[in-house]
């Protein structure tokens, strides 16, 4: 079989463990997770083969592994597909197989495979424990089985087929269509248990939200494909004609060249998928969906395609800068990714939620690689995508180890607390220790603790970067971020893991199978080694002794090769500085909590806390932005107190950061233009809704006669114009 | 010899009877039937254009197999809708299947 | 070479031309006379066909059938024709008189309509056209539109429901016929009837026996005889669709019926049994007709064998036969016979003929042995519903019985 | 006026007015059969257009199956169908007045295009249009992606609309 064969097939297991196990085997919860797992297992070797070879060939760059397929004809000519692994797919194909598989088996663990059968439990609910009586007689209760067990295997082997798909394509509609597909099983899996309100709410905010950006990554798509005539990679991205060609052509809007714009649009399609501000609003909320849901999909995967989208694209977005000097297509991104960067990492530091945390930190980390990716340093942004995918998943999984020892416990004591509040929790370290280890290393892997952690190196050059081309603005934003990530990771791990236990259910917790504790081996191992393939050459003791391989490598991807910037001391420094300083003040804030006690910090930041913990009223304010004129354009505007109550909550949360901007809130916005606008629009659009209702007869041919009659009027009036008026 | 112009006009004369058909007609089994018009109208265009234009091409009767296939599709599961819709509500005429209104 | 019919239409035409006339007009002139030579020729032979069959009915039931109407009865059919002229001529009240006299005309033109597509000789062929196969297959539709036009334009229950069983009947066992169809297609790599015939040096029915078999039951299927004489089954819906038609329009459905037997016949002697091959055929063409009509009528005879033999069977065991096994059993012989075709495609004619046949043996076999388990897990359901006889039983019943011999 | 255009018109003229015929007629029945007059006119326009494997199929899949499914329907839901009402809704004359202009424009727009009158070039001896269609329609580098797909699609429609018609007990 020859390698372009292969990477055809990668995909195609977990698609055919979906079906199969919809289809057939939906009975059988054992078949249907050695089906998944097993169709993991299979696409992770071939991945495996593939990555091995890739890594192995000379200049992959200039030589990838593709092979093409005449789809449909196209008038003359055809819509070509292909497959392609270049070292950028082969560096990301490497991780998403690595923590495919590993979520796969920890899924098998996290939904209580081999548990009984809950005693209440309903499909769309999470499991809530079942009455087992030992050997003694005395029942107790233990965590039971998922439902919708093979359901859920099933949508993560979908989801698996969108994300291999959009790895090995070579052709950029491919990639929408994964893109999409994922964007799909999202939706279904945060919505996994669609009993909750909050789940159902949550799966349509991020469908929603995640939709908006994909309107504009198609838009993008349809003028790339009538500027170029193709879609694939490397006729645009690896074509300097085109890209000269498509650099040089002006767009009318804002001065944007064809490729700027093309980029410009691309890009808004990965803010939304990767969650960056502003539609940053559906990744906290995707944490409703199962733990490996979140890690897998909120946090290693498919948020990473976005970036992994944009890199791609990179050609795009700097066609036309000669390198280190910025495209305004760029200095857009690196403006988003930073201050997504800093803004996310804001919110982490007031979060109680043991997995909302986790998910601001995925944000502003994926911040970190759009901006990297804005000042031109596309190889440290697919470095440290792909170790941030290792040690984010590991944490993701880690956080779920422990709600699942949590839960063990609250079923084992029956008290009423929240299982994933880490204020109930702390202690952890004894009750399982080897969640305890491998959640540290993640934790520091993601605060870049020096020399040893994959986080360093990656982060490291980004810095790196940043200081070596002059960009003030972006180093020191990212490397206050930094501060804040090391901050608010250690702030987590105090209060799970040291001190004493806050409840009752933190001392009855225990460790979880093992199908759940090896995955966290793994990728803890991964996420330390990982890193060492990327130490610059000229880095002091340990610089080349292990040769640059990440920088050699996914250099490759683009034509133009990035030089290495030169070493310095000052972005080293910064990132020791900024990850020990983080690190040692949240375990001094944090050692010790009393049982009940409130965030030391709250008391510091008062009502900025407030703020931050509510991140800074984004939901509300795009509820009252969006949501809440639609429901006034929908039906009525009897709801005014609402606004006015949401209104008074962002002009309270603002107003206290700053009076000023209150006051112009109010004064100038609010009063005259919201209040007035909500009245206006409420009262036309009943007016209009009255005066068109009888158009609306229900009767088909009569919207068609309708639908014609404008039809014809508007093809005579363009034939009018295109004919008479030359 | 036949100038394509008959084979044209002659189609545009049936889509538009067809079209007819299915603007006006009170029966859905009736608007099929216009449907079923039009599509052969639109398929004799095609099999003129194939025979004046390209007769060494045979994408003109391709297509014209595709649009077979389609209306084969179409009418099975008209029909299904219709025969279903019947048992409902004890009628196929589409003035009186209006529960899409405000 | 003795070629009798082309030589005369060569002469006609030649007349013709002396007349005068436009070569156009020549052409019409000459096929219009085709038409009636070939169409009273078939119908004349359909008179006949009304003889045969009373006879060979007579003869499977024990009887002597139609003899007094001149020697064996010959004329029988021609006082027949006379009484069918001479009777009233019905419409029922509410009938649409338009589609109720069409109806019967219909039917009997598509049966008419085959025959000019089947070769009767080397040199002889109504219309040689490349899609003939397909053309049959379009007629066969045509005609269950007919007797469906019959069955609801009578405005009688019976006939409507005749006519709704002849559709499902007809549609459904339109399948299996075409896939049993496209396999002598495959084989001569034609769709062309004369073409099909011109390459079998071997006949079909030996490289393709049971596309052959499937051929025969979906043909007397499509003609509605016993055992699937279900359109006009006396003893559920009086008489079918035709129940309301008198004198010669039922006279044309009944003499459109037993057409279409043999016309079935001929087609499957065209298909299988190498149309009108034989020795000499080369030499003397017009042999070839003797020979496709004896092929034509030996297969009706088999047909009016089996009319006479079986019962009818039920309408859901009916469609099952059709849906569960003539399908795909159809299915699998095209796609094993193109597999074949693939394997087979630089062997000689005899290895041809001889991997065909051995693929064909294999699949009766296969289809043999599935059969056989089903029938068995069957009959284990049913004796477990229905008690068997014990002979025990059975003797000791027949002892309480009276005597017979003292009731006489 | 040669034989084959007066053999042209006469069987436009029966297609049209059948097709006619189909949208006025108030019996469905005769409509259907009306239709099916209409699409037999169409398949002689294939047979002229050296075309004659579309005819047969046209026969067969228009008249063979889907002119009767639609007089099965009709006769499944007849009491609508005998109901004496008019065989046109309301604003049947809009339909009227889109299909005039319709069928004015187009012909309109036809008549500027240069070609209008070409006249059929002979297909070359060594062109089978029946062998040419059946390997574009199996082989990769035409349509057989296509060709596939409408196959999937008639086997959903199928399964489509068994369900949908299902007699739900």
């Amino acid at each position: 079989m020859t390698i372009g064969t292969l990477i055809w097939l990668i995909p195609l297991p977990p698609l055919l463990a979906f079906f199969i196990i919809i289809l057939i085997t939906n009975r059988n919860k054992r078949l249907s997770h050695t089906l998944s797992v097993g169709s993991a297992i299979l696409s992770w070797i071939g991945s495996m083969v593939v990555v091995w070879a890739a890594f192995n060939s000379e200049h992959l760059g200039l030589h990838p592994f593709t092979s093409y397929l005449a789809w449909f004809p196209t008038g003359d000519s055809w819509f070509v597909i292909g497959v392609q692994i270049d070292p950028l797919s082969a560096g990301t194909l490497f991780f998403v197989a690595w923590t495919i598989l590993m979520i796969f088996i920890y899924s098998v663990g996290y939904q209580n495979f081999g548990q009984p059968k809950g005693d209440y439990d309903r499909a769309g609910l999470p499991p809530q424990g079942a009455t087992v009586s030992d050997v003694h007689g005395h029942s107790h209760k233990v965590p039971s089985i998922e439902p919708m067990y093979s359901r859920f295997f099933a949508f993560i082997g979908l989801f698996a087929f969108g994300m291999y798909l959009l790895v090995v394509t070579g052709n950029l509609l491919i990639l929408f269509v994964g893109w999409e597909i994922m964007g799909l099983c999202s939706y279904l899996l945060i919505g996994f248990w669609y009993g909750k309100p909050s789940a159902r709410a949550a799966m349509i905010k991020a469908f929603m939200t995640t939709r908006v950006g994909d309107v504009f990554m198609l838009l993008g798509i349809a003028y790339l494909y009538t500027a170029t005539g193709t879609l694939n990679y490397r006729e645009i991205f690896y074509n300097e004609d085109v890209l000269h060609q498509l650099a040089t052509t002006s767009t009318g809007i804002f001065g944007l060249s064809v490729a700027g714009l093309i980029g410009l649009l691309l890009f808004i399609g990965a803010v939304g998928k990767s969650a960056q501000w502003p539609l940053h609003v559906w990744l906290p909320d995707a944490m409703e969906g199962p733990t490996p849901v979140s890690a897998m999909i909120h946090a290693a995967t498919m948020v990473s395609a976005g970036v992994y989208m944009t890199i791609r694209i990179f050609p795009l977005v700097s066609a036309g800068a000669e390198y280190g000097q910025l495209t305004p297509t760029m200095t857009v991104i690196a403006f988003i990714g930073t201050f997504t960067a800093i803004f996310a990492s804001t919110i982490a530091i007031a979060q109680n939620d043991i997995k909302r945390v986790l998910a601001y930190s995925t944000i502003s980390q994926l911040g970190f690689m759009f901006a990297a990716i804005g000042i031109g340093a596309y190889v440290a942004a697919a470095f440290h995508l792909i170790m941030h995918a290792f040690f984010k998943a590991l944490l993701f999984l880690g956080s779920g180890s422990v709600i699942h020892g949590m839960e063990h416990g609250v079923l084992h004591t029956g008290e009423h607390i929240d299982s994933q509040d880490m204020f109930n929790m702390g202690g952890l370290r004894k009750k399982m220790p080897a969640t305890f280890w491998t959640f540290l290393i993640g934790g520091l892997a993601l605060s870049g603790f020096p020399i040893l952690t994959a986080g360093f190196w990656s982060k490291d050059e980004i810095f790196a970067d940043a200081f070596g081309h002059n960009h003030w603005a972006v180093f020191i934003t990212l490397a206050l971020a930094a501060l804040l990530t090391a901050y608010y990771t250690m702030r987590q791990i105090t209060l799970t893991f040291l001190g004493k236990p806050r409840t009752h259910a933190a001392e009855h917790a225990h460790e979880s199978t093992w199908t759940m504790t090896l995955p966290l081996v793994v990728l803890a191992v991964l996420s330390v080694i990982a890193g060492w393939v990327g130490i610059p050459e000229d880095f002091p003791v340990l610089g080349g002794t292990i040769p640059n391989f990440m920088h050699e490598f996914v250099g490759e991807t683009l034509l133009e090769h990035p030089e290495m910037v030169v070493f310095s001391y000052i972005p080293l420094l910064t990132s020791l500085v900024v990850s020990l300083g983080g690190l040692t003040l949240g375990w001094l804030v944090y050692r010790d909590i009393k049982v009940g006690a409130f965030d030391p910090v709250q008391k510091a930041l008062g009502p900025v806390y407030t703020v931050l913990k509510k991140g800074y009223y984004f939901d509300e304010l795009y509820d009252f932005l969006f949501v809440r004129p639609s429901y006034w354009l929908a039906k009525n505007f009897a709801y005014m107190w609402m606004d006015r109550k949401v209104i008074d909550g962002i002009i309270n949360g603002v107003g206290h950061i700053t009076g000023l901007i209150g006051e112009f809130l109010r004064i100038f916005i609010d009063k005259p233009i919201i209040n007035g606008f909500g009245d206006w629009v409420g009262k036309t659009t009943k007016k209009l809704g009255f005066l068109f209702r009888p158009i609306q007869t229900g009767r088909v041919q009569q919207y068609m006669i309708i639908a014609l009659v404008s039809m014809m009027a508007f093809s005579a009036i363009f034939y009018y114009l295109l004919v008479f008026t030359r | 010899m036949i100038p394509i112009s008959w084979y044209l006009i002659f189609a545009a004369a049936l889509f538009c009877i067809g079209l007819f058909g299915v603007l006006a007609r009170r029966n859905a089994i009736a608007i099929l039937m216009g449907i079923e018009l039009m599509l052969n109208a639109v398929n004799v265009n095609l099999i003129a254009f194939w025979r004046y234009a390209t007769p060494e091409k045979i994408n003109g009767q391709v297509f014209a197999v595709i649009v077979f296939a389609v209306a084969a599709a179409e009418v099975a599961v008209g029909l299904a809708i219709f025969i279903s819709v019947y048992r409902r509500r004890g009628t196929v005429s589409t003035d009186e299947i209006d529960l899409l209104k405000w | 070479m003795f070629d009798p019919i082309t030589e005369i239409g060569n002469w006609f035409e030649g007349v013709l031309a002396n007349l005068g006339l436009s070569p156009g007009s020549v052409t019409i002139i000459l096929a219009v006379l085709g038409v009636l030579i070939v169409v009273s020729f078939v119908l004349i032979i359909d008179i006949v066909l009304v003889w045969l069959e009373r006879k060979v009915v007579a003869r499977f039931q024990d009887r002597l059938g139609p003899n007094r109407v001149g020697p064996f009865g010959l004329i029988q059919p021609i006082a027949d024709i006379v009484k069918l002229l001479i009777k009233e001529d019905t419409t029922p009240f509410g009938a649409d008189r338009i589609i109720y006299n069409l109806a019967p005309i219909l039917a009997l033109a598509t049966v008419l309509l085959i025959w000019s597509v089947i070769p009767f000789a080397p040199t002889l062929v109504g219309s040689e056209i490349n899609v003939g196969i397909l053309f049959i297959v379009a007629v066969g539709a045509i005609g269950t539109l007919a007797i469906l036009m019959a069955g609801w334009a009578s405005n009688n229950k019976y006939a409507l429901l005749g006519a709704f069983r002849t559709v499902a009947q007809v549609i459904s066992y339109e399948v299996p016929m075409l896939i049993a169809l496209l396999v002598p297609v495959l084989l001569a790599r034609t769709m062309s009837v004369q073409g099909i015939v011109k390459e079998q040096e071997i006949w079909y029915v030996f490289l393709a026996p049971v596309s052959a078999l499937i051929l025969f039951l979906t043909g007397i299927a499509e003609i509605g005889r016993t055992p699937f004489d279900l359109l006009e089954a006396e003893s559920e819906i009086v008489a079918g669709f035709h129940i309301e038609y008198s004198g010669m329009k039922f006279g044309l459905f009944y003499a459109g019926e037993l057409l279409h037997a043999l016309t079935i016949g001929a087609l499957f002697s065209t298909l299988f049994l190498g149309g009108w091959r034989g020795p000499f055929v080369e030499q003397v063409p017009i042999l070839g007709v003797v020979y496709l009509f004896f092929k034509a009528f030996l297969v009706y005879f088999v047909i009016m064998w089996i009319r006479y033999s079986l019962p009818r069977i039920r309408i859901d065991h009916m469609l099952n036969l059709n849906w569960k096994f003539l399908t795909p059993l159809a299915l699998v012989v095209l796609i094993a016979t193109a597999v074949m075709d693939k394997i087979l495609i630089n062997a000689s004619t005899r290895g041809y003929a001889i991997g065909m046949l051995i693929v064909n043996i294999v699949i009766i076999l296969l289809t043999l042995v599935i059969l056989h388990t089903y029938a068995d897990t069957k009959r284990e359901r049913v004796g477990e519903l229905r008690p068997t006889a014990n002979p025990d039983a059975a003797i000791s019943s027949r002892d309480k019985t009276p005597d017979v011999s003292t009731l006489v | 006026m040669t034989f084959i255009q007066l053999f042209f018109i006469f069987i436009a003229a029966a297609t049209l007015g059948a097709a006619l015929l189909v949208v006025t007629t108030r019996n469905l029945i005769h409509a259907a059969l009306w239709l099916i007059v209409s699409l037999f006119g169409v398949a002689v326009f294939y047979v002229i257009l050296n075309a004659g494997f579309l005819a047969m199929v046209q026969v067969v899949i228009y008249i063979g199956a889907i002119a009767i499914l639609m007089i099965f329907a009709i006769m499944l839901t007849r009491k609508v169908s005998k109901v004496p009402k008019p065989a046109f809704n309301s604003n049947w004359i809009w339909a009227l007045l889109i299909a005039v202009v319709m069928f004015g424009s187009m012909t309109w727009i036809l008549n500027m295009w240069p070609q209008f009158e070409a006249i059929p070039t002979a297909i070359a001896p060594s062109i089978d249009p029946l062998r040419l269609l059946g390997v574009a329609l199996v082989s990769p580098e035409a349509y057989v992606l296509p060709f596939e797909l409408a196959s999937l699609l008639l086997l959903a429609a199928l399964v489509g609309a068994i369900v949908v018609a299902w007699e739900s007990r």
